[in-house]
């Protein structure tokens, strides 16, 4: 068999998409049997950053070999990743993790999305075959809404500051309409995805979850990315599992939040 | 006769165990080999040590368990492991499976517990033993078995006694005198000493103004503690006669080498592993690459070989 | 009355004396201040802290007494420097003709040599003393006074007795418990601590195959430390009410402030300004504009205000 | 007073000049008062290490506002200036240290430097005045003879491999001719400047060297690179002085080597 490895990707594209947001596009050659929810890990050059910064898929070109991925400018890495000029390499490794399950019978499918976790949904809207609708959550301007609006039957947008869209959460574009989706799924900040794992359960909607969590390996042989997984019908019976090996991606009623 | 350049030797022997090579993975950083066998032909290495493993299932504790810090990281895992007994059962017959030696390390809270990790170990297919007395011991008071040169050598001597395979005791860095500690070991009739464990660190949050770790303080480990592990290595070395297995922030075959130089005759990597789940190969190579241009038939030649005859007092 | 913002107070007292702000240079990295004046207004600082002054001149180590290591450094200058007569000659005219606090780091190899040097800076314009106990011991057979709680407690005590100014006893790090070094060095009478020197480290350069430094161990230092510093910071917080000087690897506001949420007082700035020697002026800088931005009048209200209430035990 | 600090410098050039070999042309607008034998801290970008390099000046281009730079490929950081492009920008500090003295009334002068001590001689050989002889030794390739013949009246080599003048050291060249010069100025390696010192005092000729010492703040303050020197008449009358500061170029009869 073939051995996996850190390999060096090229860059295609790195660009604002507005403040702090950045879009990259990596020329990788294979992208491997790439599915949504899946992350790549991206490594700095300067070697006082030694950990992987983790970076969902946003949307994966097969034959052109090439992976989209959308950044925040949060800490040194992500601030040393604007820096990389086009043509310029990065070490990357990927695609990691589980993604989320691609449900051909679903007729209605909620995507709900808050933040950097709204990237990852793209790819997966463009997979999934029922009907979509779109929420999406942000603090000042959204991103990518032009994107989904190709694939989906319906985007809305809610920005806490009011600059786009309802002022609000997306939360508060759920109590908008009624929606009554198949499936859920959802990629954003924990508060967030607690509201949407307690919307779905009082509605008995199956829903998935992307977690976030602080990752070294990325691989799921040091156990430090772990959350708190329900495993049976004692909520005394969890374990803790690994964001990057069996996550990111977990069935909403088996996360627990504290 | 073939006129081919003889392969220098890259076999070292580890109280009386022969191993391919000195370079193993570090314990906790490697799982049990599954995960990494994607990335790299375990066999390759001169052994595989395996993650913490308890006499019951350890659930660790709450995230963020882990921090970058510069030149390094903390972790505070908390040794989660599913406990003895879905080791023999999960992960053993997987290792076994494979042409590689096995060292299993041991996790406890008391002597008992390791005990009886070690006892349901009796006879298995598993080449080593580390005994990781890092963690801190609930009866005393949380005060780590390996921060006590008396606890050392109470809990060395009782786990040998129930230990059918050469017994390492991993020490931790977070001590005065590394070398009291290590005599200790020995004297408790430790087959061989690893070192070192993670030192004791923390990191702030300035946004939440709290501990970024949930458990508050974390394990430091990666290349920023190179320097203070090869220190002890260094010092141990003056002090035992039993193998010595050095470990901190080994990311180079150079890194290897300045710890066999300091008295190592097997290597750990650990953190390194994360920035590249190669680097154990390349070090490999490295060091045999190194052996044929400098002309050295064995490995085991250097091992302490860098000591100096006269040592300064550093103020 | 002007709608100008409040300025948000910068200064801090310790042990009675009030400082500019919070931001000092750490002994031995910054000369007595005359090579960093063509690059920085030393009266900006919230004191200036001397190279370590013994009773006599001392030689210091030979060359090389440096090395590099990821993240940090190793030094093994061995406190060279030419005494406290010279200090009072040449030193303390220059520091007196600035607008500043003056803290005086003392050396010695026994109680007596401290004594001294304290005896001679008695009634002189200094500030305050820093004790620097990480030295070994030559009567006691090498062992430093900073790696013995009694030892420690001792010159502190003797120390203390002869002082005129406020006494800070610097720790080593080098320990198993830096909480019961700290409560001696109260319980001596101490009006402060500092905290940490330099961890003992060492690198060997694979090329000669020996230690790359002349005396073979260094203190190690810069930002590959400061998690540890933070560490034992944080818990000497807890064992201490005297006011703690934190230092070890700050080279940002961003690390002053953890050290100071950790328990703080002031901070001290060592290897940093190796990389940049304006680097103290931007730590002040960074946290006036972060009381600024976050409305908080003053940086004392942030002196351990990160503790958690509640903590793990790490394992 | 203005305060000095660590600027950001343009690098007009960085190119091999040999294998291992690099020369570099900085622009950073204000050279100062540089005069031979002083050097400049360069910084590496990567944060893994902190310290800095310290290159002697090879030319000063004070109208261009330049430095030229001859740097050998030893560990990490030169190797990581080895990939700087032009355009790009380096930190740096300097000129530091006190440099060679410059005697008019010497006539007869001659050089002595080896390896990458050679640089700081050709800046040194365009100020002096009086006749030049300028003695290189060099394992293999040399550098800059053609730079050195501009401004000297002879210009020997001498390579340990044999590829280039004789084979041999600077001393074997130095055993060839009589030399009998005002004043000797030599920078190299520790074992050629103490061969250097000991033909100087036999001879009773004045020499300066130029010494090497690992370094941390380059600016006197930390007092770690410092070298044994003579103060008195007696051997024991030594004290460490400080390479980057009241050195690098000290009198030859001062240096004690061990
Ligand atoms: C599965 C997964 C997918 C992600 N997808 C995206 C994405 O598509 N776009 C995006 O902008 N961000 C994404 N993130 C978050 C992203 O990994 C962090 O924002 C980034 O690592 C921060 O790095 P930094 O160097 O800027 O911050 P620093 O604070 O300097 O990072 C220090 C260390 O902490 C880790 N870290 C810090 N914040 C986070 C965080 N929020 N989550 C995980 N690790 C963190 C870093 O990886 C690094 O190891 C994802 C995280 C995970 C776990
Ligand atoms: C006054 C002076 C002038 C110099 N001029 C030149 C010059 O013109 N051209 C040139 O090629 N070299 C010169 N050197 C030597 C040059 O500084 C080192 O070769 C260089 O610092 C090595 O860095 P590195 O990262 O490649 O090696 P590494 O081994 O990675 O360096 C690690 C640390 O050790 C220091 N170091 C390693 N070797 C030396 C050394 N031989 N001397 C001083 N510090 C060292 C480095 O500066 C760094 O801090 C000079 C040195 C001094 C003191
Ligand atoms: C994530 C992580 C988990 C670890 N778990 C264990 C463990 O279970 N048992 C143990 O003895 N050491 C454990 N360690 C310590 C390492 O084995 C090693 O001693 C330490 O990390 C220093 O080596 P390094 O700098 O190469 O990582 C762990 C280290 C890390 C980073
Ligand atoms: C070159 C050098 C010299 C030092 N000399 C002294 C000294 O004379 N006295 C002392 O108490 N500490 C001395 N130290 C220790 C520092 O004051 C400081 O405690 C340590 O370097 C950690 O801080 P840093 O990481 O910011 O450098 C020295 C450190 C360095 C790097
Ligand atoms: S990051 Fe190592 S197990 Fe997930
Ligand atoms: S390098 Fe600091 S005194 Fe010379």
């Amino acid at each position: 068999m073939e051995k996996k490895n850190i390999n060096k990707a090229r860059i295609l594209k790195n660009e604002a998409l507005g403040p702090e947001i950045y879009q990259m596009v990596l020329e990788v050659g294979d992208t491997g049997e790439a599915v949504p929810g899946q992350f790549v890990n991206l490594y700095c050059k300067d070697g006082a950053r030694l950990l992987p910064r983790a970076i969902s898929i946003c949307e994966v070109d097969r034959k052109a070999g090439t992976f989209r991925l959308i950044y925040k400018v949060l800490g040194r890495g992500t601030e040393e990743f604007t820096q990389l000029k086009e043509n310029e390499e990065i070490d990357w490794l990927g695609p990691l993790g589980s993604g989320f399950t691609l449900n051909t019978e679903d007729r209605e499918i909620l995507l709900i999305g808050g933040g950097v976790g709204v990237p990852p949904l793209l790819e997966l809207a463009k997979r999934l075959t029922g009907k979509k609708r779109v929420l999406l959550g942000f603090e000042n301007e959204s991103i990518l809404t032009g994107d989904f609006s190709k694939v989906a039957a319906e985007v809305a947008v809610a920005t806490t500051s009011g600059t786009e869209g309802i002022k609000g959460t997306v939360m508060d574009l759920l109590e908008q309409k009624e929606y009554l989706p198949d499936r859920i799924y959802s990629c954003g900040p924990k508060g967030m995805l607690k509201a949407v794992k307690d919307w779905a359960r009082e509605r008995n909607i199956p829903a998935e979850l992307s977690m976030e969590e602080r990752m070294a390996c990325g691989i799921g042989a040091c156990l430090v990315c772990t959350c708190k997984i329900n495993e049976g019908p004692d909520p005394r019976d969890w374990n803790y599992q690994r964001v990057c090996k069996d996550g990111p991606v977990f069935n909403a009623e088996e996360v627990m939040f504290e | 006769m073939s006129s081919r350049e003889k392969r220098p030797k890259l076999a070292v022997k580890l109280a009386g165990v022969e191993l391919k090579n000195p370079v193993m993975p570090a314990s906790g950083t490697f799982g049990s080999g599954k995960e990494y066998e994607a990335y790299l032909d375990l066999e390759k290495l001169g052994m595989i040590v395996t993650k913490g493993v308890a006499d019951r299932p350890w659930k660790g504790n709450p995230t963020p368990r882990v921090a970058e810090t510069h030149g390094g990281m903390l972790n505070s895992v908390g040794l989660q492991n599913p406990g003895i007994e879905h080791f023999l059962r999960e992960d053993l017959p997987f290792l076994q499976s494979r042409n590689t030696k096995t060292m299993v390390n041991i996790a406890g809270r008391s002597i008992e517990e390791y005990v009886r990790v070690v006892t349901a170990l009796q006879r298995q297919p598993v080449d080593f033993l580390e005994l990781n007395i890092s963690c801190p011991n609930i009866k005393e008071g949380g005060v780590a078995f390996g921060t006590d040169a008396d606890m050392a050598y109470q809990v060395t001597k009782k786990v040998k006694a129930a230990a059918t395979q050469p017994l390492i005791v991993k020490l931790s860095p977070n001590v005065t005198d590394i070398g009291a500690v290590a005599r200790a070991c020995e004297a408790g009739g430790a087959d061989g000493i690893s070192l070192i464990n993670t030192l004791l660190g923390m990191k702030i949050d300035i946004k939440t103004r709290r501990p970024l770790l949930a458990n508050t303080f974390g394990g430091l480990s990666g290349p920023a503690i190179k320097p203070v592990a090869l220190r002890m290595v260094y010092q141990a070395a003056k002090e035992v006669k039993i193998p010595i297995i050095g470990i901190g922030g080994i990311s180079t075959w150079e890194d290897a080498l300045e710890f066999i130089l300091a008295g190592a005759a097997a290597v750990q990597v650990g953190t390194a592993n994360f920035r590249n789940p190669r680097v154990m190969l390349q070090i490999i190579e490295g060091l045999e690459n190194y052996l044929r241009t400098e002309n050295i038939d064995g490995i085991e030649e250097l091992i302490g070989a860098g000591h100096e005859l006269q040592e300064g007092i550093q103020c």
